[in-house]
């Protein structure tokens, strides 16, 4: 393997030529070794092995998920990388919010089970065949998934913990002469509905 | 002699040792803290701590055998501690002989399995274990040096030993006569010791300091003072073998710290062995030498 | 809210169990311990978060801790101090009241970082505890993003002053009001957290029984309470050994 | 006093047991944990527990305007925080259309390679801690200090400093400060023979380091292993080189390898690097004076600072390995999603498991150490 500059004339068009291979694709180079690729979803494993077995693609790098509520979809990017070709394939595809349950890619890339299982927790959805779907990060976490959007984390911790008081001497003493902070935070944080008194 | 005069010494002996062993433990710290760098704990660091850890207010026993165990570790190295003159005072040690002695110096690791097997934790039997195995493996040149020497000397009493030595000045040390034997026995108090590389059953990273995982408090606090009778038992044992034990106590106590110096500067240096490779290390070279010192004495 | 001046240590007019007032032996040794107490300090080595980065400074070459009798430890029972390195999140907050009740008293607390005070910059997290002080006694607080080693070193020496003096009995208050702490607890954890240590028959052994000891919280504990099991384990033993297909 | 129910435990009577690793175990670094089901001295299961240092770091960000993130990021790796600035920074730079002068990229990449240099001596340190040597990590930490107090000099802060920012950097450099720098630079160079002869050399750490927690070039590529522990598997992988950021293609250095795939050559790899890493260093302090211009392009009012829709995979090389930012605007002034690719979340949970098991209990800690995993990145 030898290292590559910017991907030259060959690399793209071996790429691009590949990709025809498989319908539906739409490709688009954000930068000289980003390839971005949006996909239905029922394609993406036909794209991922044929990015795994033609052109090196062994290394997933992570998988993300980001959530579109005002869409009700989630949408999953697989972000691969070539050693042969030094470019980046970030795979997108969307899936409905409802019921979120998408296939596990484990058996291309031994790295997503980790990242499947995040998602899992973070998003809750499921991927069937991913081969652990139990909790490791949120083990103690019995709300709802806390990276989807409708989870509104700050309110959750108003309504769950206090806080300390600390008001000394001298501040006091400079808010009677009309300085310090015009609103105090638990003012502020009492106008979103809570005031977290324990 | 008297009755009454065994009885004093048997209270100054112990007393003694445990004030040279805290000194050693201090010695063997500062050591540690000039090779790395330190500045190191004060002066008598290490008896605040075994005064702290005797004045803790709530103790966690793990039932009887746990406490059996404590006062079997300290209390067999401060009965072999008596089996060994020191200047002035002889102790037991012309009733007991080296055999003896070399038996109650395996108390305090059996005591210690048995304290240490009813804490149920998985890392203190690991730990326990390794000990038993360890000491297995500094017994054997241990034994053989013994024999040695005993065979040299024509005695079995420490006191003849020493008195033997102490007949015509250096020249008739153990160390000078019998220099191959000396070598191995310096191998073998260093395994003895359990310090890097032999420090196979603390070992914090691998099983969480091993027996001493569930010992807090007074029991720690023993283990504490254990480790200063082992320290000045084990030096004291090799000089009295080997470096013609005590004339008179400023000698005794400089040969003492000189000894013990010895594995504690090359301790900070490495790192332990597997479990396996300090029956190797052990049984190897001590041993070799070991014989080859006997069989030199022998002819 | 809470001010940290308002929770009461040890109740007025309580006499301190340990002393011997008039008696000048009882009053030596009780000097004598609270010194050693003061210069021996084993620190637990359970490094909860990212202040725990700058312990090993603190310990190493460039500051030495050791001048100071101070030194790590490996395991809770050995060890007296819990240091409390930064944001606790819930489930490691669990693994702090485990180890701080298996410590063997006199035990201090020191929340370093500003994370452990209120919350620090992850106050908006769902994943941390925000008053360390909810839910053990905490005998200082170190604040700071993230205090500097010569900082932790100031602070541990106020804490030898503080157990010179006599002083740090905090403790002690885990034991006196152990409903208080046990009901934030549960109120973080849930009704069904126990521990396996028994708080409320150590008190009564050691006589720091105190009238908040037992209360509502407690009740709830006795109804669920189970004696203590081997810990279940969830071995990954769906997933294939490791060879590479 | 005896503990409560102490009779209760009863174990069934089994050859095996169970033993948990952490999260207070000195053999584990940082606070994570791992159960291992051992026979006799062996490991025959094993897994990873994480999510003790969980803070939520994604959702947080999505609740911080796109610059007061940069005070969050660093938190992410604590042995190693610069990498998490500047990925974070040149992922904003990306969405925004942000040129970064080149004075920036040079001080920027001067940052990384401290930072490097930093967390290369600490993982030393507590590699040959696990194994009972003491005195590296003593001295390893004492020297980490003084980068440490370079850190300080430029930034303020010891550990994290939150000097990178999108656009550049917050100030220029002091005066003298690459005199400092050289010196110890220097200082560090003179301290490496030392190392050798301590740790390196050493008969007994070699033994205990050779053979541990062998992976295989294909285990690393399957289980997506990167960085240091994939170079010491043979394959000369580094973003530094091949997906380069920066300016790290105007500098010379070598991706240094080794075969065995085992702790010794984790460890071998680390060193290599640290002289490539002294290295590129030499390279940057020449090199700097001569580049005058801005440290800063100008960037909108931070606080009303709305980035265009986009998404963004930024990649950097830290300590530990590939370490990747996705970062997706959608228009607003927080980001809408962050996802953080801790270089960890592969080797400190997968790899870790499948290296453990069937190795022996007293070589645990040596594997996690040699895979140099940092948990905070696994939890975030």
């Amino acid at each position: 393997m030898t290292p590559t500059d910017a991907p030259g004339h060959d690399v793209t068009t071996t790429l691009d030529f590949l990709l025809q291979e498989v319908d539906g694709l739409r490709t688009r180079w954000v930068a000289p070794r980003r390839l971005r690729v949006d996909l239905p979803a029922e394609t993406l494993p036909a794209l991922l092995e044929l990015l795994k077995g033609r052109a090196g693609y062994v290394h997933l790098s992570a998988i993300s998920c980001v959530d579109w509520p005002d869409d009700g979809q989630f949408e999953l990017v697989y972000h691969t990388w070539s050693y042969e070709l030094n470019v980046l394939v970030m795979a997108h595809i969307r899936i409905p919010r409802d019921p979120g349950v998408y296939l596990s890619i484990y058996d291309l890339y031994r790295p997503a089970a980790f990242f499947e299982r995040d998602i899992h927790e973070m998003f809750g959805l499921w991927f069937e065949g991913s081969p652990d779907m139990g909790k490791f990060i949120l083990t103690e976490w019995e709300g709802p998934p806390p990276m989807r959007k409708e989870f509104d984390g700050e309110a959750w911790v108003m309504e769950q913990f206090g806080w300390q008081e600390y008001r000394p001497e001298w501040l006091t003493e400079i808010e009677a002469k009309g300085g310090g902070i015009s609103k105090r935070p638990e003012q502020l944080r009492g106008d979103k509905g809570e005031d977290g008194t324990a | 002699m008297s009755f009454a005069g065994i009885l004093i010494e048997l209270t100054l002996m112990p007393l003694v040792a445990f004030t040279i062993g805290l000194f050693m433990v201090l010695m063997m710290r500062k050591i540690a803290a000039k090779i790395q760098r330190r500045v190191g704990p004060p002066l008598l660091q290490p008896l605040y701590d075994i005064i702290k850890l005797y004045s803790k207010q709530t103790q966690t026993s793990h039932g009887l055998l746990h406490d059996i165990g404590i006062v079997m570790a300290v209390g067999g190295y401060i009965a072999a501690e008596t089996m060994v003159p020191v200047p002035g005072m002889h102790g037991i040690a012309d009733k007991a002989g080296l055999l003896t002695l070399a038996y109650v110096t395996m108390i305090p690791s059996l005591g210690l399995a048995l304290g240490v097997g009813q804490c149920a934790n998985p890392n203190g039997s690991i730990g326990i274990s390794r000990a038993l195995t360890a000491m297995l493996a500094y017994d054997v040149p241990f034994v053989i040096i013994i024999f040695g020497t005993a065979w040299f000397y024509g005695s079995n009493n420490l006191v003849e030993v020493v008195a033997a030595q102490q007949a015509g000045g250096i020249a008739t040390w153990g160390v000078m006569q019998m220099p191959i034997l000396a070598i191995a026995g310096l191998f073998s108090l260093y395994a003895m010791l359990g310090k890097q590389p032999f420090e196979i059953y603390v070992a914090p990273a691998e099983i969480a300091t091993g027996p001493m995982v569930e010992m807090g408090g007074k029991f720690l606090g023993g283990l504490f003072v254990m480790q200063c009778f082992q320290l000045f038992t084990a030096s004291a044992i090799y000089v009295s073998l080997f470096l013609g034990g005590g004339e008179n106590w400023p000698f005794f106590i400089a040969k003492l710290f000189f000894i013990i110096a010895i594995p504690m500067s090359l301790a900070f240096l490495f790192p332990r062995y597997r479990t396996e490779d300090v029956l190797a290390a052990v049984w190897r070279w001590p041993v070799i030498l070991g014989l080859a010192g006997v069989w030199l004495v022998m002819h | 809210m809470t001010d940290l001046r308002t929770i009461p240590v040890v109740a007025a007019g309580e006499e301190r169990p340990s002393g011997g007032q008039g008696n000048l032996l009882a009053r030596v040794f009780d000097e004598l311990t609270a010194f050693c107490r003061s210069r021996s300090l084993f620190m637990l080595h359970y490094c909860t978060g990212c202040g725990a980065v700058e312990l090993p400074p603190a310990m190493t070459s460039r500051f030495d801790m050791e001048r100071l009798g101070i030194q790590p430890m490996v395991t809770p029972r050995q060890a007296d101090i819990l240091l409390v390195t930064g944001y606790v999140s819930t489930k490691t907050l669990k693994r702090i009241i485990l180890t701080y009740e298996q410590m063997n008293s006199p035990k201090y607390v020191i929340g370093i970082c500003s994370c452990t005070v209120n919350g620090g910059m992850y106050w908006q997290s769902y994943a941390t505890a925000k008053k360390l002080n909810d839910y053990l006694p905490v005998d200082m607080y170190i604040a700071g993003c993230m205090p500097r080693p010569e900082a932790v070193i100031s602070g541990l020496r106020e804490l030898i002053a503080n157990i010179r003096a006599g002083r740090s009995d905090y403790w002690r208050d885990y034991y006196r009001r152990y409903d208080h702490y046990l009901g934030n607890q549960q109120r973080l954890f849930g009704e069904n957290w126990q521990t396996p240590t028994d708080v409320i028959a150590e008190a009564r052994h050691y006589g720091l029984f105190g009238p908040e000891t037992l209360g509502e919280h407690t009740a709830l504990l006795e109804q669920h309470q189970t004696p203590l099991q081997p810990f279940e384990m969830r071995l990954g033993l769906k997933q294939d050994k490791g060879s590479s297909s | 006093m005896r503990p409560e129910n102490y009779q209760a435990v009863s174990h069934p009577p089994s050859h095996e047991y169970e033993v948990f690793f952490g999260p207070n175990h000195p053999g584990i670094e940082g606070n994570y944990a791992l159960k291992v089901r051992l026979h006799g001295d062996e490991v025959t299961a094993a897994r990873a527990d994480g999510g003790y240092l969980h803070r939520g770091f994604e959702k947080l960000m999505e609740g911080r305007l796109w610059i007061q993130n940069i005070a969050l990021v660093p938190r992410i790796c604590v042995p190693d925080p610069v990498p998490m600035e500047v990925c974070y920074s040149l992922a904003i730079e990306a969405l925004g259309g942000l040129e970064v002068p080149e004075r920036a990229q040079w001080i920027r990449v001067m940052q990384l390679e401290l930072s490097r240099i930093a967390a290369h001596l600490f993982t030393f340190g507590g590699n040959a801690a696990t194994t009972g040597m003491y005195t590296p990590m003593f001295w390893g930490i004492a020297d980490r200090d003084l980068i440490l107090d370079l850190f300080e000099e430029l930034s303020g802060g010891r550990v994290y400093h939150i000097y990178n920012i999108p656009g550049g950097v917050r100030r220029d450099l002091p005066e003298g400060y690459l005199k400092r720098v050289s010196d110890t630079l220097d200082y560090i160079e003179s301290r490496l023979p030392d190392y050798d002869n301590l740790m390196f050399t050493n008969q007994v750490f070699v033994r205990r380091a050779t053979g541990v927690g062998i992976m295989t070039q294909e285990q690393a590529l399957d289980w997506g292993v990167t960085g240091p522990n994939l170079r010491a598997t043979g394959l000369p992988f580094d973003v530094r080189r091949d997906d380069p950021y920066l300016i790290y293609d105007q500098l010379e250095f070598d991706v240094p390898v080794e075969e065995a795939g085992d702790a010794w050559a984790r460890t071998l790899v680390r060193r290599a690097e640290l002289k490539q890493s002294l290295r590129i260093l030499r390279q940057v302090v020449a090199r700097l004076p001569e580049i005058d211009g801005p440290i800063r392009a100008p960037i909108p009012n931070p606080l009303a600072w709305n980035l265009p829709l986009g998404d963004v995979y930024t990649r950097v090389e830290s300590s530990k390995g590939e370490l990747a930012y996705y970062v997706v605007s959608n228009g607003g002034d927080k980001p809408w999603r962050v996802h953080v690719r801790g270089p960890s979340a592969m080797h400190a949970v997968q790899v870790l498991e499948h290296l453990v098991t069937g190795a022996r209990i007293e070589d645990v800690a040596q594997i996690m150490f040699s895979l140099d995993a940092c948990p905070p990145e696994v939890d975030r």
